[in-house]
């Protein structure tokens, strides 16, 4: 099965209005859906509400873009480099809300959402700022033993954008490697946009039901996107581009500098074939292993 | 075995593996604790277990150097790649028995931030907690890692992303947390630890000048013998071995 | 790798006392740890608090072999045939307490030990005699929207027994087919036990990551058991042996007629070998569905 | 086009189908409703979706008998086996269309006891809920199934395993659950909806005399006219296709 029976990544794309709260960036820094964010940026959806749970990169290029008027996240920066400059300079110059989390609190506000209940409880925040200076959560007390615990209310995306390995045309999806909150954000979320290095024949995925991650019912778009997650990693397909994080940081510590980085790699390219005609780094899987095999049947 | 030279970082590296103790389960997030568990799952505890946040689980150190957690060296052949909530179901549960944090300032309880610092009139964003503020109120004791500089020494931190100890010498006794709190503090000058709640100096770092060091600290720091914890020693230094696994788990001295 | 590494099931077994509350039958009717199970009544280990979803037999075994004083659980009973006659008649003889639950109360009390949080909110249970007569659950107020919810406390097993397809020696586990709540209470328990069709290579676990359901130090024992399912099926392995259901429910609908079978059963067989020489039905797979292939590699 | 001779469980198996829309995500529990749904989905709901308690997902019909949900033709090639906590969390959050249940006993506002039931002075214990009582307060509708007994129809349940209506007239406004509540109550002869949150009949099955099946009522039943929801009708007799179906998922009758 090809690519054909889904749409194209800007169609895709052009269903998320401006104004959307978009989950992603889900398993960290593996899988990262760089392809559909460049997307948005180029098409212009701009008020945007940014949720997840560390970004790496990602967030800092959309709030550089001009895209994001609110984050709700644990740690928004680049994880080789530290610092986002991007997203530092929206904080500091007021351009942006912030709603700070902890990775933990960013997880359980999703799966609540996921879950279907108004909030979960958690032993964590009590006594940091990340709760004292919020107002998102609320201090309660355990009706058996009386002990002191944070609700964290539920969180429900308008979309959730995942990046995974493989896909059904019509939204099953088999990922792998670690998935960090992929699964609470897509179950919380209203709409769920899929890049998948490879969309496959539904019956790979009826081979290996356990591999499952999300089903189709709550997917709203599938797109074949290969390499839609450069220059994060994705096990089985390609290594991270540690470069490209560390040039990243050293090209965007003014507005001037970002747009110009933009101008090449965001705006200046037309879909991501030619984004990677731009990528010259040997990321391949020299060393594949072959996971054990499984058997189901009757 | 001492070695002749070594960076500053090695030695930190080298202070932090030693904090994880076999058959620990340590919680390990950014930059030099990735280096440090692998070091000490190679050599002293090889019974040690690390977790991370992304949903990764290992037993043995990655055949390749990893910038992030989840570079596909530490997923390839781990024991277990899963989710966030998993791990932190763990931490939560009481099962992680030492993690690590980084903290742009921290004050003499403990506590740590990494979510905004002022210079001067200016206030300077930090990337956040991740989840460093999970991990402080509830792994079984954490290890705090720091360049030594003095402005990440304060009497109260701008804000608390990560909670320490109580500031009444209870320890945690009356905090909210169910983690045990800091149980260290390495520097690239120090190493030092907590008792009631408090810092104190355990270890001078070779080469370093402990008066000088201890001025980087706007409060006076209690010393091992004043908390009843033996005399103040000198770091020891990385042995050979350790060097050739930090060079080997880090061959470009990226992190180090 | 061989189980020789591993002990056997019988030493497992022996470090369960009397009086320890066992999660167990955790997939529901897949995967249930009947050689363990048995093992139990052989060892006469009795005053056990049976903790579970629902139980498709395994639990009336047990209290027909006097094992069990209490009983935590959705539905216990025989799925092909209804009535399980020994739970009916202990409960009607007011030999064993029973909490009742539904299937999502246990999945949150075990999820709720599991997470380390004292409990969990649900909108299911209100207006039902499940939330009525049981002093198990707390009514409670979401303090973001002020809807009515269901408080589950945490349960903590001393003990939950699990049977998958394959487990390293260290306790490493691999399983797949559908998994019921064997997460929640592998995670909420303070010991487990895992019986295992196959004892492997840790290689071949670490070849897969993101299939290991169970990692060692939640694990207390590992014991190689090919069959340890039987009469429920298991994944890759064999189908469920329907009529051994079907014999089961007309031949304990009493007492001296289930001590009779358990007499041939299970005080009869000295081990799972011994057992399943007296089963003679062909469960094994006609249709093999072999996964399709995964990699990860760097 | 009807068949000749079909036996009382096929038809209701039939009329269970019936209930399953197309595109539906129907929740599907023990017995009937395992043939049902894959009668469903291969005849008028070819985009419904099976969701089972265990973790299973399925799109189409399984390739062998099934006993029970977990029986391996129904794992094998289907769309995921994942945990009940997946299961429940679709349940609970409102993304299942519609639940099927059976009972011991119901009462007029499809009230459901599964857990035990009086018989004289005697009180028998069931096996209890399982996943009932989440169904009937989470579903988007439910489907109630049990052969027609007197017996069964009471004035008030022993134990409300899984909740009606509320018993006010006002549906489920003031019910706490989420749910839509009971939509359909299917019987051996005849079958049932709900208005104002009581039951109403709807039809009666072929050959059945409607006033000694409406005398096993402890109640006066009200019928379709009576709510403004059309006349009473015939039921449907399964068709050829349907028959053919139910014979190849259950080729022994033993559910049937």
């Amino acid at each position: 099965m090809s690519a054909e029976s889904s749409e194209s990544l800007s169609d895709a794309v052009s269903r998320i209005p401006p104004g959307s709260s978009v989950a992603t960036g889900l398993a960290l820094e593996h899988a990262i859906p760089f392809a559909a964010g460049h997307e948005l940026a180029r098409q212009g959806v701009d008020d945007l509400t940014l949720i997840g749970p560390i970004s790496d990169l990602l967030f800092d290029q959309l709030i550089g873009c001009g895209a994001v008027s609110r984050v709700r996240a644990a740690w928004v920066g680049n994880v080789s480099a530290g610092t986002g400059y991007r997203f530092r300079e929206a904080v500091e110059n007021d351009e942006i809300d912030v709603e700070n989390h902890s990775n933990f609190s960013i997880a359980l506000a999703l799966r609540a959402g996921a879950l279907g209940v108004p909030f979960l409880p958690t032993r964590s925040l009590l006594g940091s700022d990340v709760f004292a200076e919020s107002d998102c959560f609320e201090a309660g007390t355990d009706p058996f033993g009386g002990e002191e615990v944070a609700y964290v209310p539920a969180i429900e995306p308008d979309w959730a954008i995942v990046h995974a390995q493989r896909a059904s045309p019509e939204g099953d999806v088999h990922l792998w490697g670690n998935t960090g909150i992929v699964g609470p954000a897509v179950g919380a979320a209203e709409n769920v946009l899929v890049t998948a290095e490879e969309v496959v024949d539904p019956e790979t995925i009826h081979s290996d039901p356990s591999r499952t991650a999300i089903t189709r019912e709550q997917v709203s778009a599938v797109v074949e996107c290969p390499w839609g997650a450069h220059p994060s990693p994705v096990a089985g397909h390609y290594n991270r581009d540690n470069e490209y994080y560390l040039r990243y940081h050293g090209a965007t510590d003014t507005q001037a500098a970002f747009d110009e980085w933009a101008d090449e790699w965001v705006y200046g390219v037309d879909d991501r074939e030619e984004y990677m005609r731009g990528v010259d780094a040997d990321l391949s899987i020299t060393e594949p292993t072959v996971a054990a095999e499984v058997r189901y049947g009757q | 075995m001492a070695s002749e030279a070594y960076a500053p970082r090695e030695l930190m590296v080298s202070a932090a593996a030693a904090e994880i103790e076999d058959g620990d389960t340590a919680f390990v997030g950014m930059r030099l604790p990735l280096i440090a568990f692998q070091v000490a799952v190679s050599t002293h505890a090889p019974d040690s277990m690390a977790v991370y946040e992304s949903g990764v689980v290992r037993d043995g150190p990655a055949d390749g150097f990893i910038h992030t957690m989840c570079d596909l060296p530490n997923l390839n052949r781990a024991v277990s790649t899963t989710g966030m909530l998993d791990i932190m179901s763990r931490l939560q549960r009481g099962d992680v028995d030492v993690g690590f944090l980084g903290g742009a300032e921290v004050d003499r309880y403990g506590n740590l931030n990494t979510t905004r610092v002022r210079a001067g009139d200016r206030e300077i964003r930090l990337p956040g907690s991740g989840g460093a503020c999970d991990i402080a109120c509830m792994a079984g004791r954490t290890v705090l890692l720091m360049p030594h500089e003095s402005r990440r020494f304060v009497e109260e931190v701008n804000y608390v992303t990560s909670p320490g100890h109580a500031d009444d010498g209870s320890g945690r006794e009356n905090h909210p947390a169910p983690g045990g709190g800091p149980d260290a503090l390495v520097t690239s000058k120090a190493t030092f630890g907590f008792a009631d709640g408090e810092l104190f100096l355990r270890s001078v770092h070779p080469g370093v000048d402990r008066e000088a060091m201890l001025a980087d600290f706007p409060w006076e720091v209690r010393t091992a013998p004043e908390v009843g914890e033996g005399p103040v020693t000198t770091t020891p230094e990385p042995t050979a071995e350790e060097l050739d696994l930090i060079r080997t788990f880090d061959p470009d001295g990226f992190w180090t």
